[in-house]
C-alpha cells in the first residue's frame, strides 16, 4: 500500500518526540518524591566483641575485636573489623594506621597455615604432618644436645648446651614466654635471646 | 488495491476523479537514494542525541533516560551517538558543501526575508539549489557539530578523564550544551521549514520535487535542469 | 619507663631525643600532644632528621647521628654552670656528695683500669670510699675534691656550646635555646618527660646515652615526679614482658642473673648478691634476692628443687662469657661452631646488623625451626628471590622447618607494655589451617624431648625429665595455669607477713610473702600480685583515674606491686611533703605514707628515718655516678660510632668505644670515611611496624616501597632527583631504594667539616604485599654496646650513587 | 525510601520537590586541627578498613604521599608540604587531610543530572547515593576542592561519606575515632567551632600569629574545617583553596543557560506554530506546474533533436 509522507506525518513524528520530553516533564518515569535517603547500613549491629590489645607497639593500645558468629555451634568466627577501645585509658579508642588495619594483618594471604619442611639443598618448601614435624625437631635438639652438652668445665660443674640456639619473640604473651622459659632453660641452653636486644 | 495519491496537496482520492483537470507534471530530481539514507541516519541520530543530552541536560528531563535504558546506558551511549553522528554528518558535508557556498543571491534574498516569511516567493530573487536559510542550516550544524565533538571528547571522562584540567572541562561542559541549545533550535526550524513549504518533504523522501516547486524556490537550479532528464507524467505510478 | 604513658600529660617540657615517639608510638604520643594543648607544654625535638614528631614541636635541633652524650653532657654543663638544679633534691636523693676511692680517674678518654686487650675495665677504683663504719663516705658539703658532684664537673667541663657544636654539627644558638627551656624545670614546680627509644640504644654507648640523660634528669629533679622521668618507649607489645620473664642468655626471670663459672655453687652465687645497704638504716630491695631466686628453682623443678641440693643449682648452666646473645650466636654459627636455631616469631635474617653474614651463618647450620604466624624471610633465606635474595638453594644444605603458630587474635593471655601494665586478652576466633600456639609447640617438643630422655637416657636428662609439669592437660598447658606460675604460690604451709599461716596451694598476694625456705614458688617475682587469689588482677578493666593523675590504678596490673610510677617517694621532699601540690602522687600524712600511687617505699617509714628513695640501689639514692655497673664507665663520655665520618675531637686517640665488643672479622668489615663518606642512619616510619604490616595489605598502601631520604644539597652533588632509584652501600654489602630528597634532612656543619646524613627506613623485605626491597641490615657493622650488646644501627657510613631499577621493579 | 538507617535530607541533586524543611537535625562538622596532626595517615588507614576500601599497592615517587592522589578506592590522603618559614626560618612540614569538605553549598549536588544521586543531609553531611548515580562526572566540575573520584570501574562517583553510617548511629567517622593525636575531632557544628577557637588561641600564643578556623563562606561555610596556622595562606597546605566558590562556568551551566535553552527551543517550536497559522503554508500553484512544463519544453526546443531528450522524453511519456 502507499502511504506517503505528508505534513500529517510529519506532525506526528514531532509530536511523538515532543510527547516523550513532555511525559518527563510531567514526570513519569520514577522520580519518586524523596524525604530521606538510606545510608550504608551499620555494619557492625550484631557482631560479637571480644576485648584484645594491639600486638604490634608497647603502647599496648586497647582493640576490640568485631566477629562474624555469635560462637554458636555451627557458626565459625571470623574477625571482620577492629576499632580502638574507648575504654582503654592509654589510646581512648584511637588507633593508629597499623592498628586502624590489623584486619589486613589477620587476614594476611602470608599467613602461615601447615607445618613445612625444606630438605637440605632442596628449592622448595613441602607439607608435612605436626608429628613428622615435632618428632624430627625432638630428635635433632637431643642428638645435638646429647653430642655438644658441657658437663664440666675442669672441676667445675657448668652444666650449659651452646650449640644450639632460641630464639623468644617479643609478641608472645607473658604466659608463652615463661613457658618458652622453662623448657629451653631445662635443656642447659645458654643461647638463648629476644628482640629486646634490637 | 492501489490508491493514487495527488501529490500537490497530499491528500488522498481516486485519480479518475482529477484526471481531467490535472495538467502534466515534471519531476525534478533532487537527492539520490544515497543521500537521502545518509540525510536520515544523520537526521535519527541527531534524535537520539537530542533526547539522550536533554536527559542529562535538565532534571525536568532526566525521565528521557528511559528510553535508553537508564541513566548510566544514556550517558554511556550518548557520546557514541555522537562519534556516528559526526562521521555521517562529514559525509553529508561532503556532498554538499559546494552547493552551500554563500552568493549575491544571498544576500537579497536575506534582505527580504519579510517577503519569505509571508510566501511572496514572487517577490524574490531566482534561487539557486540552496536559498540562503538552507545554507545557514548547512553551515550552522557544521560549525555547532564540531563545536559540540571536540567538548565532548573533553568531557567524555570515561576515556579522556585525566587528558585535561577540570577548568578545561567546566568550559567545554558549557560549550557542549550551548551549542546543543542551538543545534536544537535550528533543527525545530528546519523541520518546520519542512512543513511550511509544500512539497519539499518528497524531496528527502522520494528524491524528486514537482517542476512547479523547483520553478517556485530555486529557479535558478530549475533552469540548468529544464531540458534535461525528467520524466514527464500526471502521476507517479511508482509504489515507495 | 618509670612513668605510664598517660602521665606525660602533665609534663611542662618534654624532649623527644634518641626517639620518634610521633611516629613510632603514635596512639602514646597523644598525652604529650595533650600535654601542649592542656598543659601549655613546649616539645622539644633533637634528631638528625626532622621527624613527624618536629612537624609539631616547639624547637627542633639538628644532631649529628652518634653525637649524644656531648650534647647531653653540654647540657648538664649548662645547668651546672647556671645553677639551674633542684638543689634539695639532689643533695638529699642524689649520690652528688659520696665520695669516690683514691685512684678512680679519666685520662684521654678511658677510665682507671683499662685493658687494651680485653677491650675492658677493671672496675675496682669505680667505687665510693667505705668508712671505719662500712658505709659510703659522704660529704654533705658537696666540697670534697672526689666526691661525685666535683668528678661530674670536671668531666663534663669540655663539652662547651662550642664544643658540642662542633662535635653534633647543632647550632649553638638552637642548642642554648634547648638549655634554657630544659633549665626551666629546676623549679620543683615544672618538670620534663624525657621520651627515647631505639634512637638512643641502637649504638655502640647506647646505655651511656641514656645515662646521660638520667644525669640530666636527675639534677633537675625530675624523677620520681609526675609529668617526669625516662620513658623508655620499647618497641614491640611484649619485649617489656620477655625482658621481665628474662628470655636472655644470662636472666632468670625479675632481672636475677644466670650463674656464671665463677660461682660453683648456691653459696657463692647469693654472696654476691644479697647486697647490704651502703648507708645506715637503709633498705636495699636486693637483700630479698635469695627469697625470689630460691622461689623460681621451686616453679622450674619443684621438688626437686630442695635445700638439701642447693635448689637444684646444678640444674642451671653456668655462663663461661657475659652473655651468647645473638650476635655472639651468629657469630658462633658463622664459624660453624652451631648446629641450629630454634626461631620464635623473629626475622632475624632482616633483624641483626650484616645480612651477609646472617646468610652464611645460616647456610652453616645443621638445621633451624621458624615458628612464626607469617611467613618470613628468614624462613626462605635458602630461597632465590632474584636481586632481593641471590642464594644458590641446591648448595646450603641447611634443614628448615616453618611451624604455623597462632596470633594475638586466637589466644589469650597477657603482654607488659612500655608502662608495666600486664594486661590481659582474649580469644576472638579460631586459627586458620593447623596453626598451633607456641605454648603447645613447645609443650610437645618438650614432651618429646622427656619422653626419648627417659628411654634413651643422654646428656645430664635430670633438669629435663624433672621439670615441673603438672598441667591438666599436659599437651596443652593454659594461659591461666602459667599465670598463676608467674604470680607465685605456696608449696608448702608458710607464715604471711603477719604471722598468720597461710595454706599449701594459696595463691601469693606479692613478693613479700615470698621465702627462701622453699615454702613458696614463683616464676617472675615482679609479676607477683598479677593472679593472686582475688583472682586475675591483669584481666582488671577499671579505667576510673582518683586526682585525674592519669593513673588509673585498678587498670590491668602493673608491676611491682601495682606501682604506677617508679621512685614516687622523690615526688616529696625529705619531709614528706609533695614538691608540688599540683603533682602530688603520694605524700607522708604523719603516720603512713598515702595518696594516688602504691608507695614505691616502706608504706610506715616516716620521712626522718631517712631511708633514702631508691629503694632498688644499695645506698637509696639515684645515681648520677654508677660505680661499677657499667661496663664502660661510672660516667658517660662521648665516643665516636665505630664508622664516623669525623675524628672523636674530645678524644682524638679513641676510636670506637673502648668497652664495646666487637668479632675480630667485623673488626676487619668496618669502613672508612674516604671510601664512605656519608652517616647513616636507620629507622621506622609510622606507616609501618617492622617487617610484620608489609604483610597488610593497606599499610602496604599506605607507603608501598622502600626508600632512603637525603637533603637536597647532597642530592644535587649526586645528580640524584626525587623518586629516582640509588644504591646505597657499605663495606659489607649493597642495597637499592628509591630516593625522597628532602628539606628536612639538612647538612650539618661539623667544626666545618660539612657532614651529609642518608636515612634508610627499615620496613621492606622480600615476601608481602609491599613492593619487593632491602632492609638497612644488609649495611649495618656487627659491634654491640658495652653493656646490653645492641647493636649500632643509628650510626654507620655509607656511600650513595644514582642507578638503574632492580630487574623486577618499575621505574 | 526512608529506613531506619536513613536520614532526613536538605538537599537532593536534580529533584524538583522540595524536601521538608520543618525537621531539622543539629548540624555535625569535624575540626581537622592541622597543628595537632603528626600525619601518620591512621585516618587513611581506618577510612579504608572501615569503607572495605583497598586502593592499588602503587609505588614511591619521592614522597611521603601514599597513594599520590584521592582515587575511587582512596577517600581521604594526607598532603604533604615543606615550607620554609621565611619569617621565622623554620621548616615547617605542613601535613593536612585532604577529603570531602562537606559544603553547605556543595557545587557537585549543584552540578548532579541524576535525581537522587547526591543529597545533602539534615546534619549537614554531603553523600553520594550511588545506585543513583550515571557517572557523567559532573560532580567532578561542581566541586570548588576537586574532590570526587570517578571509578572506571562501576563508573560511578566516589567520595568521603563522612561515615554517614556511623554517624546515623550515633558514632563518630572512623578516621575522626582513630585519630591518635585527636588531631581530627568530631562533634556538633557549635562545638567544633569552639574547640577551634581554643585552639587558635594557643597557636596564637605560641607565634602563629595568623592562626584562624578555615570555614570557607564561598561555600556557605563547611562540615570538615581545619585549624590552620596560616590561616592568610591556605594555599600553603598542598593548594587549600584560598577562597573556594562555585566555578561561575558551572553556576551559569546551571543556572542562565538551563533557563535559555530550554526558552530557546521552545520558542522556535512555538513560533513555528504561530507562523504557521497566519502565514500558512507556502503550496506550489497549478500555473507553477504548467510553466515549469512549458519552460521544460522550450528548453527542449532549443536543445533540438537530442537522443537523450527523446529517450527521456519518451520514457516519460504516459502510456
Amino acid at each position: 500500500m502507499t502511504v506517503q509522507v505528508s505534513r500529517r506525518g510529519l506532525l506526528r513524528g514531532v509530536g511523538a518526540g515532543l510527547a516523550g520530553g513532555s511525559l518527563g516533564a510531567l514526570g513519569f518515569g520514577g522520580l519518586e518524591p524523596a524525604m530521606a535517603a538510606a545510608v550504608r547500613p551499620f555494619k557492625l549491629a550484631q557482631m560479637r566483641e571480644t576485648r584484645n590489645t594491639c600486638p604490634y607497639c608497647s603502647v599496648a593500645c586497647g582493640v576490640i575485636l568485631y566477629s562474624l558468629g555469635d560462637r554458636s555451634k555451627n557458626a565459625r568466627s571470623s574477625v571482620m573489623h577492629v576499632e580502638g577501645d574507648p575504654d582503654h585509658p592509654i589510646n581512648r579508642g584511637t588507633l593508629c594506621p597499623k592498628g586502624a588495619a590489623l584486619l589486613d594483618f589477620i587476614h594476611a594471604d602470608t599467613r602461615t597455615k601447615y607445618p613445612l619442611h625444606r630438605a637440605p639443598g632442596a628449592s622448595e618448601f613441602k607439607r608435612v604432618s605436626w608429628d613428622f614435624a615435632l618428632d624430627r625437631i625432638a630428635r635433632l635438639l637431643k642428638e645435638d644436645r646429647d653430642r655438644n652438652f658441657v658437663a664440666k668445665n675442669g672441676d667445675l660443674t657448668v652444666n650449659r648446651w651452646v650449640t644450639t640456639g632460641f630464639l623468644g619473640a617479643s609478641a608472645t604473651t607473658n604466659e608463652t614466654a615463661w613457658l618458652t622459659y622453662k623448657v629451653v632453660r631445662s635443656t642447659g641452653a645458654l643461647v638463648f635471646d629476644n628482640q629486646a636486644r634490637v | 488495491m492501489t490508491i493514487h495519491t495527488d501529490i500537490r496537496d497530499g491528500e488522498t482520492r481516486p485519480l479518475h476523479q482529477a484526471r481531467h483537470e490535472v495538467p502534466e507534471i515534471l519531476y525534478v530530481p533532487r537527492y539520490t537514494g544515497l543521500q537521502r539514507v545518509n540525510h536520515w541516519i544523520t537526521a535519527i541520530l541527531f534524535t537520539l542525541l537530542t533526547l539522550s543530552g536533554l536527559a542529562m541536560f535538565s532534571p525536568y528531563l532526566f525521565s528521557l533516560t528511559g528510553l535508553f535504558g537508564g541513566g548510566q546506558a544514556a550517558r554511556a551511549i550518548h557520546p557514541w551517538f555522537g562519534v556516528a553522528l559526526v562521521v555521517s554528518f562529514a559525509l553529508l558535508f561532503v556532498r554538499f558543501w559546494r552547493l552551500n557556498i554563500p552568493n549575491k543571491d544571498d544576500v537579497e534574498w536575506s534582505m527580504k526575508i519579510g517577503d519569505v516569511v509571508t510566501n511572496r516567493e514572487d517577490r524574490l530573487p531566482e534561487l539557486g539549489k540552496y536559498n540562503a536559510g538552507q545554507k545557514m542550516v548547512f553551515w550552522g550544524q557544521t560549525v555547532l557539530i564540531a563545536v559540540m565533538f571536540v567538548t565532548g571528547i573533553v568531557i567524555w571522562n570515561t576515556y579522556f578523564g585525566g587528558y585535561t584540567s577540570i577548568e578545561t572541562q567546566r568550559w567545554a561542559l558549557l560549550g557542549h550544551s550551548l551549542a546543543a541549545v542551538i543545534a536544537i533550535a535550528i533543527i525545530v526550524v528546519h523541520i518546520y521549514a519542512g512543513i511550511w513549504v509544500r512539497g519539499t518533504g518528497r524531496a528527502m523522501v522520494r528524491g524528486t520535487v514537482t517542476g512547479g516547486w523547483a520553478y517556485r524556490h530555486h529557479r535558478k537550479w530549475f533552469r540548468q535542469l529544464a531540458g534535461t532528464k525528467m520524466r514527464r507524467g500526471s502521476v507517479d505510478k511508482r509504489g515507495s | 619507663m618509670t612513668n605510664l604513658w598517660m602521665d606525660i600529660k602533665h609534663a611542662d617540657v618534654i624532649t623527644v631525643m634518641g626517639g620518634n615517639a610521633a611516629e613510632a608510638h603514635p596512639c602514646g604520643f597523644k598525652w604529650v600532644v595533650e600535654a601542649k594543648a592542656h598543659n601549655n607544654a613546649k616539645l622539644i625535638v633533637v634528631d638528625p632528621r626532622f621527624t613527624r614528631t618536629a612537624s609539631v614541636a616547639d624547637l627542633y635541633c639538628p644532631i649529628r647521628p652518634g653525637s649524644d652524650i656531648a650534647f647531653l653532657s653540654g647540657v648538664a654543663k649548662y645547668l651546672l654552670d647556671n645553677d639551674k638544679i633542684q638543689k634539695r633534691y639532689v643533695n638529699a636523693y642524689t649520690n652528688a656528695g659520696y665520695v669516690v676511692r683514691e685512684g678512680y680517674d679519666f685520662q684521654d678518654g678511658l677510665f682507671a683500669g683499662y685493658d687494651a686487650d680485653k677491650r675492658d675495665y677493671d672496675k675496682t677504683t669505680w667505687d665510693y670510699e667505705i668508712g671505719p663504719d662500712g658505709y659510703a663516705v659522704v660529704d654533705e658539703t658537696l666540697q670534697h675534691p672526689r666526691c661525685v658532684m666535683n668528678l661530674l664537673k670536671q668531666h663534663i667541663a669540655i663539652y662547651t656550646p662550642e664544643m658540642v657544636e662542633t662535635i653534633c654539627g647543632s647550632p649553638k644558638e638552637t642548642f642554648l635555646k634547648v638549655c634554657e627551656l630544659i633549665a626551666t624545670t629546676s623549679s620543683p614546680e615544672r618538670t620534663m618527660a624525657s621520651l627515647y627509644a631505639l634512637g638512643w640504644t641502637h649504638h655502640s654507648k647506647g646505655s651511656q646515652n641514656i645515662r646521660a640523660m638520667c644525669i640530666v634528669q636527675t639534677l633537675l629533679g625530675n624523677i620520681g615526679m609526675l609529668g617526669g622521668g625516662m620513658q623508655a618507649l620499647r618497641g614491640h607489645s611484649n619485649i617489656q614482658g620477655l625482658t621481665d620473664i628474662g628470655l636472655m642468655s644470662n636472666l632468670i626471670p625479675g632481672y636475677l642473673n644466670i650463674p656464671v663459672e665463677k660461682e660453683p655453687d648456691y653459696g657463692s652465687y647469693i654472696a654476691k648478691r644479697q647486697f647490704k645497704p651502703l648507708r645506715p638504716g637503709q633498705t636495699s630491695y636486693w637483700q630479698n634476692y635469695n627469697k625470689f631466686f630460691v622461689s623460681f628453682q621451686k616453679a622450674m623443678w619443684g621438688d626437686k628443687a630442695q635445700k638439701e641440693n642447693d635448689w637444684a643449682y646444678d640444674y642451671l648452666p653456668k655462663l663461661d662469657v657475659p652473655t651468647y646473645d645473638v650476635m655472639r650466636g651468629f657469630e658462633l654459627a658463622k664459624q660453624g661452631k652451631m648446629t641450629g636455631y630454634v626461631i620464635q616469631g623473629f626475622n632475624p635474617l632482616l633483624s641483626f646488623p650484616n645480612r651477609a653474614k646472617m646468610t652464611e651463618a645460616f647456610s652453616k647450620m645443621k638445621f633451624i625451626v621458624v615458628m612464626d604466624p607469617l611467613k618470613t624471610e628468614t624462613a626462605r633465606f635458602w630461597e632465590n628471590h632474584g636481586e632481593y635474595n641471590p642464594v644458590d638453594s641446591a648448595k646450603i644444605q641447611t634443614e628448615v622447618f616453618e611451624l604455623p603458630t597462632t596470633l594475638f587474635v586466637e589466644e589469650e593471655g597477657s603482654l607488659s607494655n612500655s608502662s608495666r601494665w600486664l594486661q590481659w586478652h582474649w580469644q576472638a576466633s579460631e586459627p586458620p589451617g593447623e596453626c598451633r600456639s607456641d605454648i603447645e609447640i613447645m609443650a610437645a617438643l618438650h614432651l618429646r624431648m622427656k619422653e626419648m630422655y627417659q628411654h634413651e637416657g643422654g646428656a645430664f636428662p635430670d633438669p629435663i625429665v624433672n621439670l615441673k609439669w603438672d598441667y591438666a592437660i599436659e599437651h596443652a598447658p593454659t594461659a591461666v595455669e602459667l599465670a598463676r606460675e608467674l604470680n607465685g604460690y605456696t608449696v608448702a604451709p608458710t607464715a604471711d607477713l603477719n604471722g598468720q599461716t597461710m595454706p599449701a596451694g594459696r595463691q601469693v598476694d606479692g613478693f613479700a610473702q615470698l621465702k627462701d625456705d622453699g615454702t613458696t614458688a614463683c616464676a617472675c617475682w615482679i609479676y607477683s600480685g598479677c593472679y593472686t587469689e582475688k583472682g586475675n588482677t591483669m584481666a582488671r578493666r577499671d579505667n576510673t583515674d582518683p586526682g585525674d593523675r592519669g593513673i588509673a590504678p585498678n587498670w590491668a596490673f602493673a608491676w611491682p606491686a601495682n606501682r604506677r610510677v617508679l621512685y614516687n617517694r622523690a615526688s616529696c621532699d625529705p619531709d614528706g611533703k609533695p614538691w608540688s601540690e599540683k603533682k602530688k602522687l603520694i605524700e607522708w600524712n604523719g603516720k603512713q605514707w598515702v595518696g594516688f600511687d602504691v608507695p614505691d617505699y616502706g608504706v610506715t617509714v616516716a620521712p626522718d628515718k631517712g631511708v633514702g628513695p631508691f629503694i632498688l640501689n644499695q645506698e637509696g639514692v639515684a645515681r648520677l655516678w654508677t660505680r661499677g655497673l657499667m661496663r664502660d664507665g661510672p660516667f658517660p663520655a662521648h665516643y665516636e660510632p665505630f664508622e664516623s665520618p669525623v675524628a672523636n675531637v674530645a678524644f682524638p686517640k679513641i676510636k670506637g668505644a673502648p668497652a664495646a665488643r666487637i668479632f675480630k672479622d667485623d673488626l676487619a668489615d668496618l669502613g672508612t670515611s674516604e671510601e664512605f663518606p656519608y652517616a647513616a642512619t636507620s629507622y621506622r616510619l609510622t606507616e609501618h611496624f617492622h617487617g610484620w604490616t608489609k604483610h597488610a595489605r593497606i599499610n602496604a598502601i599506605l607507603q608501598p616501597e622502600a626508600f632512603v631520604e637525603i637533603s637536597e644539597q647532597l642530592a644535587k652533588e649526586k645528580g640524584i632527583a626525587g623518586g629516582s632509584w640509588v644504591r646505597v652501600w657499605s663495606k659489607r654489602g649493597s642495597l637499592k631504594a628509591k630516593a625522597v630528597v628532602t628539606k628536612r634532612i639538612k647538612p650539618l656543619n661539623c667544626g666545618g667539616k660539612t657532614v651529609h646524613v642518608v636515612g634508610i627506613p627499615q620496613h621492606w623485605g622480600f615476601i608481602g604485599h609491599t613492593k619487593k626491597g632491602w632492609h638497612p641490615n644488609s649495611l649495618t657493622p656487627v659491634v654491640g654496646d658495652a653493656n646490653t650488646e645492641t647493636p649500632e644501627f643509628k650510626a654507620w657510613l655509607v656511600n650513595i650513587e644514582p642507578t638503574t631499577p632492580p630487574s623486577d621493579a618499575v621505574a | 525510601m526512608a529506613d531506619y538507617s536513613s536520614l532526613d535530607i536538605r538537599q537532593r541533586s536534580a529533584s524538583t520537590e522540595t524536601p521538608p524543611e520543618i525537621r531539622r537535625q543539629v548540624e555535625v562538622a569535624k575540626l581537622i586541627d592541622v597543628s595537632k596532626c603528626i600525619g601518620c595517615k591512621a585516618c587513611q588507614s581506618a577510612c579504608e578498613e572501615w569503607n572495605d576500601l583497598r586502593d592499588d599497592v602503587g609505588v614511591n615517587t619521592g614522597t611521603y604521599q601514599n597513594p599520590h592522589d584521592l582515587t575511587p578506592k582512596t577517600w581521604t590522603l594526607m598532603r604533604f608540604t615543606e615550607y620554609d618559614n621565611p619569617q621565622t626560618n623554620n621548616l615547617e612540614w605542613l601535613i593536612r587531610k585532604d577529603g570531602c569538605m562537606h559544603c553547605t553549598e556543595p557545587g557537585c549536588l549543584k552540578a548532579c543530572p541524576a535525581p537522587g544521586a547526591i543529597v545533602q543531609y539534615s546534619n549537614g553531611i554531603v553523600d553520594f547515593i550511588e545506585e543513583n548515580c550515571i557517572g557523567c562526572g559532573y560532580c567532578v566540575k561542581g566541586c570548588p576542592f576537586n574532590i570526587p573520584r570517578i571509578s572506571q570501574t562501576d563508573h560511578k562517583a566516589y567520595k568521603c561519606t563522612l561515615c554517614s553510617d556511623r554517624v546515623a548511629v550515633g558514632q563518630a567517622p572512623a578516621c575522626a575515632k582513630a585519630c591518635p593525636t585527636g588531631s581530627i575531632m568530631f562533634g556538633t557544628k557549635q562545638a567544633m567551632i569552639e574547640q577551634a577557637h581554643e585552639r587558635v588561641d594557643d597557636l596564637k600564643s605560641r607565634g602563629f600569629a595568623h592562626a584562624g578556623l578555615y570555614d570557607p563562606a564561598g561555600v556557605g561555610g563547611t562540615h570538615v574545617m581545619y585549624v590552620l596556622h596560616h590561616n592568610d595562606q591556605p594555599s600553603l597546605y598542598s593548594g587549600l583553596p584560598n577562597d573556594p566558590k562555585i566555578s561561575p562556568l558551572v553556576a551559569f551551566w546551571k543556572g542562565g543557560a538551563k533557563v535559555f535553552g530550554l526558552a530557546a527551543m521552545g520558542f522556535a517550536a512555538v513560533a513555528g506554530f504561530f507562523h504557521y497559522v497566519t502565514a500558512g503554508p507556502n503550496e506550489v500553484v497549478p500555473e507553477e506546474e504548467e510553466e515549469a512544463v512549458e519552460l521544460d519544453q522550450a528548453k527542449r526546443r532549443e536543445g533540438g533533436r537530442e537522443t537523450g531528450h527523446e529517450a527521456g522524453g519518451t520514457e516519460a511519456r504516459p502510456h
